[in-house]
This record gives structure tokens, sequence and C-alpha cells, in this order.
């Protein structure tokens, strides 16, 4: 295997409208967008990736913010690190599930550096976020030259490795709503190492009605088990409109698993995969719908 | 073609121009000399290459060193005070916190940046922030009790320094 | 226990201020002037006939210094079992055809490292495939592919151990059973991969070679053997090894080809392996096929065992022989067992090749004869630690012509075990279970097949007229904290202190030989040496004393304290540093010297002592999951007079991380011969957070073969690990294993097996 | 008491069993070779005897030996 990264031309913007117009006059695939590059420069020293033109955008102090205000929602700037949302008091208060779910992505030093832009735009579905964001109804704002388009968090990897992103775009922010009242988000990701790779992910987002009975609202994000991070749409429906008991969360996890498509490898076979997407969604729905009830 | 890259590392300013593929260990360790700082994989795993960069833990072998353009890196040689050793130094000999050493300098940087950042860790919040760590020597155990002795070392040294009458406005800056 | 003023003291390592500052210097950081970077190009076939190579490109790439292959081989053949030269089956560059994935067959040097990389590249190669073998049982068929022409088959290696009378024992048992067990490779992952830096004299024909080794003679030895050169020509340099392990034990392509291309370039040539090829083309422990059967009475004694064992010993023997026989002595112990067959093979295939990793052939054997006496104790009824003390072995016990336990507390640990355990866990919860598992070590090896007239181990001592003390001998820290174990024992026999000593270690021109750091060897085998070499300087000192004292009786006299003295009346002495002067004045002026040496001699077929002990796990398994979670461990430990606390403790931490991974997550799946996780991303090693914590009692014995009672006190505890914690998870939900890595999915897979099994057997019943 | 030689060395045993086990602990070519002759194969022994219980490949070989190595007088 190789080690050594094969020679690019360095781009460096200092402005998002720079950063923009070095994307417009690349529109082929020849080149990288960096961020952190915490999985970009190990792909390219195994020479997976071997792009002419490297962008880098990591200095791009604009898109470095958490923001929030009640109608807008919660807005996390691209360059945002993995470290600064896992620190932030705010998040930690209003979307704990954010938090919580950082806290075992890599490792600290990987999170120090990473951003959470760079790590959805990688694309891997095993990694942690997406299914988060899918659960939390996230868009993604994308912006080239000529102009601005949003994505829904759930339709933003393509396949493995692979984004609606298009040459000449990049993603400058992720949005995400204000939670409802009575709501509640869990996530739980699965590996025999804590703070490994999933081989299952699940976000779960449950929103109880006034009485805090009937769920008005579930949404449920899962990671590890296809080829992208995927909705189990059909599972929501089952939770909605109903009273949440044990047996209707293990009801909606076995949807839930038959909703993924998983891959076997090393790690564990794709019956396997399935097996813990069950349990998860079963554990992590219970959690959601207790603090639901306590929210 | 060859950058600029003006970097602050263990205190010295340094001006080179570099490939732009050149990633920050390289720096480190070719140029600089700086061999404390070691590398164990080629897939960011083992964060034997940990050093401080503005502050913060990162992992020296998957940072472009351009990206540490204008920045301040600490690397283990930086640590000790010319010849008295860094409390988390001394901790990690009297814990045999190593064996074969070669993960150390890692471990040591990222206990400082945990210390820094909590003087007070428990044994739960050492070993997540150490969790990226790979020691194939120590089984961690002994790494966690150099790093509960180091902070109360670092506690006992700031308590003692304000008596020392005038140079407690000096201690207060470090503090 | 006799009262000593260093050993046993809690003493801090020798080379801690080097290694926490980072000025500890490893070969991986070292540059010479005028220094080449070498890359190896490898095969990417497991079987395959070399046709042609052509190296005209890469030759004309700037910046290419030098490259070599198989025409440019000297030749000669290496390998660790020197004494039958028909196992020194290693040449230094594939010639005719290459026998696994990563086989070296060119080297290139230039003058950085991405150049030799690229021109890699540019090399041609072209090769006939060859039809290849990977699995044992199919490699030793008459018609497999042969994996070396010239041996008479892919049989490398046969071990048969027979005492008192088998087929007699199993007829007196009460209870028999027979199990089979597959256990998987592991790789040792030493943090340094495997790297070195030659460089070889034109003038004088030369060779000095810095290497990541843990024998510095042995590499020696390889290096001459493979270079077709003089030992005493080559010179090898052990600087700070980053981790061994037993990874390296083997003279390795990265010192034998930087030290060819040196040769060709006249230019120091380093070549450091990459994590890849530590992971594809580097020693691993054997994979390996077992069965077990065992005949024991109603009662819980042991009558009779029979083991069989086909290893996967890959493309070449390396230690693998040796482990071969350590894997069937090592089962038997630490029991009585009055009747014994064993029956090894190990195989040559197309795989790169398995070795002696941490543990030489216990770790398999314990795993499977640990948990297959579980089940036997679980089936007659008999508590875990029960069936052990009845069987264990007491001081004195002999295995017909193999071994003998001299100082031995196995039963103590044992007794000690049941009482600790509990305490320290009065219950358990739901799904939590405690494992056990007992162990025995050797304090290394009595083999030779490295074929050496020299002694085992041997130290010279030379002290200055200050009294400050050189010592030089080629006994290897790794790691383990030999460095400070030796100075510990200088220091005590001299009655000195460590900050009087300075160490010359692991340098073959300027020290006298030992054969490194493997089996637990240099505490007990070192440090013998050195104590005999320190105790002759004593004595020249206790000489002159008696002389300036007026005592007639030198054996009144003792150095202590710096000072030697009376011992019955201790004011009566001189201080150690005014008597230097006078032996050396008395010398003519010459240092006083000492040369030590150790060899065993009538200490059977293993070792002149064993380290042993009991350990137990505590684990919660997630009966939804198969995640099982390694909660607590506790060891109880008989490793003779412990030398250094610290370092002991440590080696045991060590031990059973390393032994953790090996019941848990570490593994090296293989398809057609190509390692398919060779990155740490991907090959799964227990991170801080992983880890449980270790409680560790010591029952102290006087090991008389040792240095002050001394013994193994280093490897002996990663064999019990995995199947201590198999048992404990035996114990939380009854889930049996007959394979080593218990992953989350295998678990769970044997928790429904056990489930479908008892549903199947109560209906059954109920019918 | 009888003493049996190896037809290949002159290594001495007091039993066939003793001696068929020296005799598969020969790596060279020449005690694989007079296997054949015997109609033996070496692999069958050898896997016999470590893949089932028991002294399978050591006693078959035991028995053809039994027959071909020559008695020795007391020495």
């Amino acid at each position: 295997m190789k080690t050594i990264i094969t020679d690019f031309e360095y781009l460096p913007a200092t402005t998002i409208k720079e950063a923009l117009k070095l994307l417009s006059q690349h529109k082929e695939d020849d080149y990288k967008i960096i961020a952190g590059g915490q999985s970009l420069n190990t792909a390219m020293k195994h020479r997976l990736l071997t792009p002419e033109y490297v962008i880098d955008i990591k200095s791009l102090s604009d898109l470095d913010y958490i923001r929030f205000d009640a109608k807008e929602g919660l807005k996390i700037g691209s360059l945002t690190t993995h470290r600064s949302i896992e620190k932030s008091p705010f998040i930690r208060e209003k979307f704990s599930v954010l938090h919580e779910m950082e806290q075992n992505v890599a490792s600290v030093e990987t999170r120090n550096w990473g951003t959470i832009v760079g790590d959805l735009c990688n694309a891997d579905p095993a990694a942690d976020p997406a299914p988060v964001f899918i659960a939390l109804d996230a868009k993604m704002k994308i912006a080239s030259s000529s102009g601005e388009r949003t994505v829904d968090a759930e339709d933003f990897a393509l396949d493995f490795f692979e984004t609606t992103v298009q040459p000449g775009e990049m993603v400058t922010e992720i949005q995400v709503p204000t939670l409802p009242p009575n709501t509640g988000v869990k996530f739980e990701k699965y590996s025999q190492m804590l703070g490994d790779y999933a081989l299952a992910s699940t976000a779960v987002l449950i929103t109880l009605d006034k009485k805090r009975e009937m769920c008005t609202n579930a949404r449920i994000g899962l990671g590890g088990v296809a080829s992208t991070p995927i909705r189990a749409k059909k599972a929501e429906e089952i939770l909605k409109g109903k009273k949440i008991t044990d047996a209707l969360l293990a009801e909606a996890a076995l949807v839930a698993s038959e909703e993924t498509s998983p891959v076997s490898g090393i790690e564990g076979s794709a019956e396997y995969k399935k097996e813990v997407a069950l349990t998860l969604v079963k554990r992590v729905g219970k959690e959601a719908l207790e603090k639901a009830r306590k929210a | 073609m060859k950058r600029e890259l003006k970097i602050v590392v263990n205190g010295e300013s340094y001006d080179f121009y570099i490939e732009p593929k050149t990633l920050l260990v390289q720096v480190i360790r070719e140029m600089l000399g700086f061999k404390g700082t070691h590398q164990a994989c080629d897939s960011s795993s083992c964060a034997a290459c940990t050093v401080i960069l503005d502050g913060k833990a990162v992992k020296s072998c998957s940072i472009l060193a351009l990206q540490a353009n204008g920045k301040e890196v600490l690397t283990i040689e930086g640590l000790a005070d010319g010849p008295k050793l860094h409390p988390i130094q001394q901790a990690f000999i009297d814990n045999w916190a190593f064996q074969c050493g070669f993960c150390t300098s890692g471990q040591i940087m990222g206990a400082k940046a945990l210390l820094d950042e909590n003087p007070d860790p428990t044994r739960e919040e050492i070993q997540s922030a150490m969790d990226g760590h790979i020691c194939r020597c120590t089984g961690y155990n002994m790494i966690n009790e150099a790093i509960l002795d180091a902070a109360k070392r670092l506690q006992a040294q700031k308590n003692s320094q304000p008596q020392k009458g005038s140079r407690s406005a000096k201690s207060e800056e470090v503090a | 226990m006799r009262e000593y003023s260093i050993i046993g003291k809690p003493t801090p390592n020798v080379d801690g201020p080097a290694k926490v500052t980072g000025e500890a210097a490893y070969t991986i950081d070292m540059t010479l002037p005028n220094m080449l970077h070498g890359k190896i190009l490898r095969s990417p076939y497991p079987h395959a006939k070399i046709i042609s190579i052509d190296i005209s490109k890469a030759e004309k790439f700037p910046g290419v210094k030098g490259i070599v292959t198989g025409k440019d081989s000297p030749g000669g053949r290496y390998g660790l079992w020197r004494r039958f030269r028909e196992l020194s089956d290693q040449e230094c560059l594939a010639t005719d055809k290459v026998r696994y994935i990563g086989d070296p067959v060119a080297a290139v040097a230039a003058i950085n490292e991405e150049i030799a990389e690229r021109a890699l590249d540019l090399i041609e190669v072209e090769y006939e495939p060859m039809p290849a073998v990977f699995d044992p049982i199919e490699a030793i068929k008459e018609d497999a592919p042969m994996v070396h022409d010239d041996f008479p088959s892919n049989i490398n290696a046969t071990r048969h151990i027979e005492w008192g009378n088998v087929d007699d024992g199993f007829a007196k048992a009460d209870y028999v059973r027979e199990d089979r067990y597959v256990l998987s490779p592991a790789h040792p992952c030493c943090m340094e991969v495997h790297n070195s830096l030659a460089s070889f004299d034109k003038g004088t024909g030369r060779l000095t070679v810095w290497s990541s080794t843990q024998s510095p003679y042995f590499l020696q030895q390889g290096l001459a053997d493979a270079l077709k050169m003089r030992e005493g020509d080559i010179r090898v340099i052990k600087p700070h090894v980053g981790g061994g392990y037993g990874g390296k034990n083997s003279t390795m392509p990265d010192s034998i080809l930087s030290s060819m291309l040196s040769m060709k370039t006249g230019r120091p040539v380093k070549i450091v392996f990459n994590r890849d090829e530590e992971f594809t083309a580097t020693e691993h422990r054997t994979g390996q096929h077992m069965a077990i059967k065992i005949g024991l009475k109603k009662d819980g004694t042991i009558v009779a065992m029979e083991v069989k064992t086909i290893t996967n010993g890959g493309a070449f023997t390396a230690l693998g022989a040796t482990t071969l026989y350590l894997t069937g002595t090592f089962i038997t112990m630490p029991y009585k067992i009055p009747n014994y067959r064993y029956d090894g093979v190990r195989a040559y295939t197309n795989t790169v090749w398995g070795t002696s990793i941490r543990g030489f052939g216990a770790v398999p054997a314990k795993f499977i004869s640990e948990t297959q006496l579980d089940r036997a104790a679980h089936d007659l009824g008999i508590d875990p630690l029960e069936i052990r003390l009845k069987n264990a072995v007491e001081p004195g016990y002999q295995a017909p012509g193999q071994y003998t336990f001299e100082s031995c507390a196995i039963k103590p640990c044992i007794e000690k075990m049941r009482e600790r355990a509990k305490e320290k866990w009065p219950k358990l919860a739901k799904d939590e279970g405690i494992g056990y598992s007992a162990f025995a070590y050797m304090s290394g090896g009595i083999f030779n097949w490295i074929d050496t007239p020299y002694a085992y181990s041997s130290a010279h001592i030379k002290v200055n007229i200050d009294g400050t003390v050189d010592l030089y001998t080629q006994a290897s820290d790794i790691g383990q904290g030999h460095n400070t174990v030796a100075a510990m024992i200088c220091a005590e026999e001299l009655g000195i202190g460590i900050e009087d000593i300075r160490l010359h270690l692991g340098d073959t021109a300027h020290t006298y030989t030992d054969l490194g750091a493997w089996g637990s060897r240099e505490t007990l085998m070192n440090g013998n040496a050195i104590k005999d070499a320190a105790g002759q300087v004593k004595n020249k000192l206790i000489e002159i004393a008696r002389l300036k004292l007026g005592e007639n009786i030198a054996y009144d006299l003792v150095a202590k304290n710096k000072r030697v003295y009376l011992e019955l009346r201790p004011e009566r002495g001189l201080s150690y540093y005014d008597l230097v002067k006078d032996a050396i004045k008395a010398n003519d002026g010459v240092p006083i010297v000492g040369t030590g040496h150790y060899t065993p001699h009538n200490k059977g077929m293993i070792s002149p002592a064993y380290g042993m002990g009991v350990m137990a796990i505590k684990v919660k398994v997630d009966r939804e999951t198969g995640h099982v979670e390694a909660q607590d461990v506790l060891v109880v430990h008989d490793c003779g007079q412990v030398i250094n606390p610290l370092g002991a403790r440590g080696q045991v931490e060590g031990s059973v991380h390393m032994g953790l991974g090996y019941g848990m997550c570490e593994e090296m799946p293989m398809d057609q011969g190509m390692v398919l996780n060779p990155e740490f991303v991907d090959y799964k090693i227990l991170r801080t957070r992983d880890m449980p914590q270790i409680e560790i009692l010591d029952v102290p014995t006087y090991e008389p073969n040792g240095p002050f009672g001394a013994k193994e006190a280093a490897e002996a505890t990663i064999a019990p690990t995995a199947p201590a914690f198999a048992n404990a998870v035996y114990a939380a939900c009854g889930a049996e294993f007959y394979s080593n890595v218990l992953k989350p999915e295998k678990v769970l897979k044997a928790i429904r097996e056990k489930e479908a099994k008892e549903k199947a057997t109560s209906k059954a019943k109920s019918n | 008491m009888a003493n049996y030689r190896c037809p290949m060395c002159r290594k001495i045993c007091s039993e066939h069993l003793d001696l068929a086990r020296h005799y598969l602990g020969q790596t060279d070519k020449k005690h694989k070779e007079w296997l054949k002759t015997q109609g033996l194969s070496y692999a069958k022994l050898i896997t016999d005897q470590v893949t089932q219980f028991g002294n399978k490949g050591y006693q078959d070989l035991a028995d053809v030996l039994k027959k071909t190595a020559t008695e020795v007088k007391d020495i």
C-alpha cells in the first residue's frame, strides 16, 4: 500500500467568495475540497484519491459558527469542528443529542481539527453525524457561484463516499429546526470498541402530544446499515399517532431493520448488522420516549 | 509548486518553502529534527504523532503543514523547563506509564492538552480524552494513573506558586 | 524472605528521562550523512514463478541510486533454526519463485522515500502464478502444491511428546471429553515498525546495522548467514526499540535489503516498513487447528490428556518449530498429568509466516485446555477453582523427560484467589460471570536451535577509579524494563547505587553475548550473568578489605550500602569508594573487572524455572447484541523474588491487554493468502476505555536458579487471559466457544445456539 | 533384550513403536524415500497421527518395521 501523497496544486481560499470562485474555475472532478482533512489526507496517502488541485477552505472563519434563534432554529457553519459542537454549552443544553453523538466521534485529536461538514461530505455510511441530523430533520445549505440550494440531510449522501454536492459547489451550513415541545432525541452507535466506527448506529426523535401520551411525530435515522445513512420511514409511520409501548417499539424496530440493506464485511455480517439495528431502534426509541416525556 | 510556511514550534519561529502535500509530522520530524514525535500508522488511527497546535491536541500525521501556517506547535521537546521535567513527564516516570516508550510522546501531549483544559479530570474523563492513543505495552491503566498523579502535581505546583511573593504576579500569568 | 537494599524496591525506569522527553533514539529516528532511503517491491501473488525482472526503467529514474534483485543475492539462506540447515529456509530476495503475498522480489535505494516508492512502480516483474495452498490440513497432503521445492514436503516440523500410558489412562477415566478448536492468527503490532539502517564500510568491508530488534546476536548471525559474511565483520546496534513481543526475533528483509543496498551503493541505506507491510509481511502469532481429549475421575482428578495440533506455518520456519513444541508442553502446566500424548505438525503454506509471539505457544495451548477444563468441571459438578487446585503441581514436580518445577506456589496462588475473589465479588448481577484460568511459563528457554557455542548470556563489568561501574552486555531492553533490572542486579550485588552504574547494552561490537529478549529470559539468564560478573568484582574488593581490616575470613565481609564491612560488626568496615582506589592501585592501575556468564545445564528440555499463577476475569454480557464488557481482572502470581515491582506490574498489565485482544477482537482474516485488515482501522486493538482495571497479588517464592531468587514475571499472564475471558462469558450465559476471538457477533450466535438447544431439550422432556 | 536398528540410520530402539517415532521425526529425504519403497506415505502417516486421537501413524509404521528392522543383540 502506498503511503505518500501525490503532488497537487494547493489553492487556499480565505473568503467564501474566493472559495466559490476557485470552485467555479474547477468544474471537472479534478479537485478535492479540504477542510480538516482527517479522512482526506489518509485517502490521499493510500492513493484512493489523487486530486490535481486541493482547495483549502479550512481558514474560512466566516463559516465557523454555531447560531440559534427560535424562529430560524440552529445553524452550524460548515467549518465548525466536531470539538466546538461537543463543547458548546448551548448545544449541550438545547441539542444534547449532538453533544452525546460528538463524544464518541473518532478521538479528541480528530475532533479538534476535523469539521462536522467535512465528515458529512466524506459520506462514510458508518459515520456518526448523519443519522442524528436525519432524525433532527436538518437541511444542508449548498452554495455555488451561481447561487444556493438546500437539501434534506436524508438526501445528502447518494452512495458510499458520494454526495449530492456537484463540482463547483460546497456546503456552507447545516440548518436544524427548533425542536417542538415534548420532543426527545437520542443517538447510540454500536461497535465492539467504544471509540470505533459504528457497526450500526441509530438516532430516534419522538414528539408527543400535549398530554405526552400520543406520538405526534417520529423520525428514525440509521447509520452503517446501507450504502448511505438512511431514514426508516415505514418504522416511523408505525409509531406516529399511537401511544408508544414496548411492543409497538419492538414492532417498529423490526420494520426499521427490514428497511436496512447492510453489506457483510470483516466487522460483521449483514444479518448481524440488521439484528443490531433492530436492538438499537428498540433501545434508543425507548430512551427518546423517556426524554420526550420529561422534556 | 512550493509554498511558504511560517510556523512557531516550541517557541521558535521557522520559515520554510514546502510542497503543499507535506504533512505537519514531516515538518516536525524531518525538517526540524524533533524526532520525539513518532508515527506508528498510516491511517490516522494511533495518535502516536499527537502534538499541540494552538492549544489543541491534534494528529500531526493527518494535517497538511500549510494548514498550520501562522500557528504555534508544541511537541514533546518543548515540554520540559530546561533540565527540569514537566510534572506530567515526571508522573509518567514515577508511575511506569511507558514501556517501549514509542507512543509516549503522543500520550504525554494528549495528557497535557487534557489537563490544560480540565485540571482535575476523573479516570473516565481521562479515558475518553485518551481513547485515540494506542499503547501496545502498558494496557493503559498505569498511564491513567500517571495522568491522575500529574493532575495532583500540577495543582500542588499552582497552589505553591502564589506564596512565592514577588513571583506571584508572573505565576498568575502562567495560571 | 531475604532483605535487599535495591531488589524488590519499586524503581523508576532508568530510561525514563530519555523516553518522556522524546530524546530516546529509536532506529526509526536515526539518520546518517549521505544516507539513502530504501523501499521493497513485494509479490502480489501467494505463489508464482518469477519469469523476469526488468529494472531498466527504474534505474534511470532520477534520484534512484541502486536496485537489488535476486540476482544480486549473495545466495546465503538464513533462519533461526540454524542448527538444522534445511530449516534455514529464507533467502535474501525471492529468486526463482515467490511464496506469499508480500515476498520481497526487489529493493530500491533512492535519495528520498518518495522517489524510492515511485521507482517501485517502474520495475517490471513477469510472474507465472502457481497453484497455492493456504490451509495447513490441505498443505500436508501428498499432492498439495509444494511451498519449498527443495524440501521433502510441506511438513515443516513435527513434534511428539508422550509420557505415562495414555490409552490405559483414558480406560481408567470416569469422564472423557474431546473438543476441536480453531485458533486464529494475531499480530504483535509493535508501535515501531520493523526498520533498519545499514552502513557498509567500503574500506574494511565491514557492515554496521542499526535495527529495531529483540536480539542483536540473532540478527548478527542471520545477516552473516544471509550475506555470507563473518559474524565478526557485522556490527549490530540495537537502539531503543519500540516493542517486540516476539515479532522482532527473526532477521527480516529491512535489515538484509538495507545491507545489500548499502553494499551496492556504498552509502548508508535505511528501510522502514509501513504499517501495511508490517501486517502483511512480518511475523504473527500462528493460526492453528487443535484437538484435545481429557480423561478425569469423578472427583476431578486428571488421569490422561491427549492433544493434536496442526499449525499454519506460512512460508518459513522462524521459531515456529519451537512454538509447536512449547504448545505441547505449556498446555500441561501447571497440572499433574500422569499420562500425556502430544502430536504437532507445522505446515508450510503460501501465507506470511507465523512464529513465537508473546507467550511462545502457551496462548493457544491455554485457551483450549483451560476452556475445556471448565466444561469438564461443569459436567462433573466441580467448582472451577477446586478442579484446578486438585490437579495443581507441587514444588519438585517432574513431567517425565520434559520439565521440573523447583520454586512453585501454584496451590497457594489458587487458595489466595479463592479468598480474594469471594471478597472482591460477593455477588453478581444478571448476565455477569467470572471465569478462571491457571497458567505457568518459562524463565527463558533451554534451546540451541540458533546453534551457538557462546554462553546463553554473558556480562562484563569494569569498575573505574571513582567507583563508577560500566556494565557491558548484549541483553535487550525492548520496553520490558530490563535495563532497569540489569542495573538493579548489578548494584545489589556490589552494594552500590543504581546511579553508580552506566549501561552499555545491545551492541555486538562492544558487549558480551546474550541471546536477546524472548521467552522471558533476560531477568533470569542475563541476571545470573551480571550477578556472576559483579560477584567476581565484589570478591576482589572484599579481598582487599580483608587485608586492610586484618580479618582472616572473607566470608564474614559483606558489600552493602556502598561499604564493605563485617556482617556481625557493621562498624568495622571500609567505604566502597576508598576500596576501589586501593584495589586499582594494587592492580597496577588496571580497573577492576569481572566477566560473568550463564548457560543452564541439566534443567530439562524447556527452562530452569517457571513463573505461574491463576487469573480471574469478570464480564457482563449483553444478550441482545452479544457485546461483552471485561469489567475486572484479578491475578495471583508467583514470580519468585520480584526484582522491580513497578516493572513486574507493567508486564502483567501489558500481557492482559494483549491477551484480551486475543480473546476479544484481534484477528487476521485472510483470503487466498491476502491479509484483509492490514491497518489499525480494521485490526482492532483495545483502547483505554476498553481496558478493565487489574488487581495483582503476589505469592513470593525463592527460585534457586534465578538471581536473588527471581524468575519469569513477564509473559505468563497473556496465556490465561483469553480463556479466563471465555470462561467468564460461559459462566455469564452458558455460551461455549471453540475459537478464540469472541467478537459480539460470535457471542450472540453462541447464545442463540444454546437457547435453541435448551428449547429442544425441554421440548423433548415435556413430550 | 532385543533391540532394533532403523533401516536408514544407526538409531537403535528397544521397541518398534519408539523406532517409528524416531523415524517420523527425521526431516531428511533419505528416510522419506524408504517409506515409499514400503508402500507407505509419509504425509498419510503424519496426517493419521495428528488428525485422530491415538498413535495410528506410528503404529502403522511400527507394524512395517516389525518385518523390516534388523534386530541387534545386546550392545
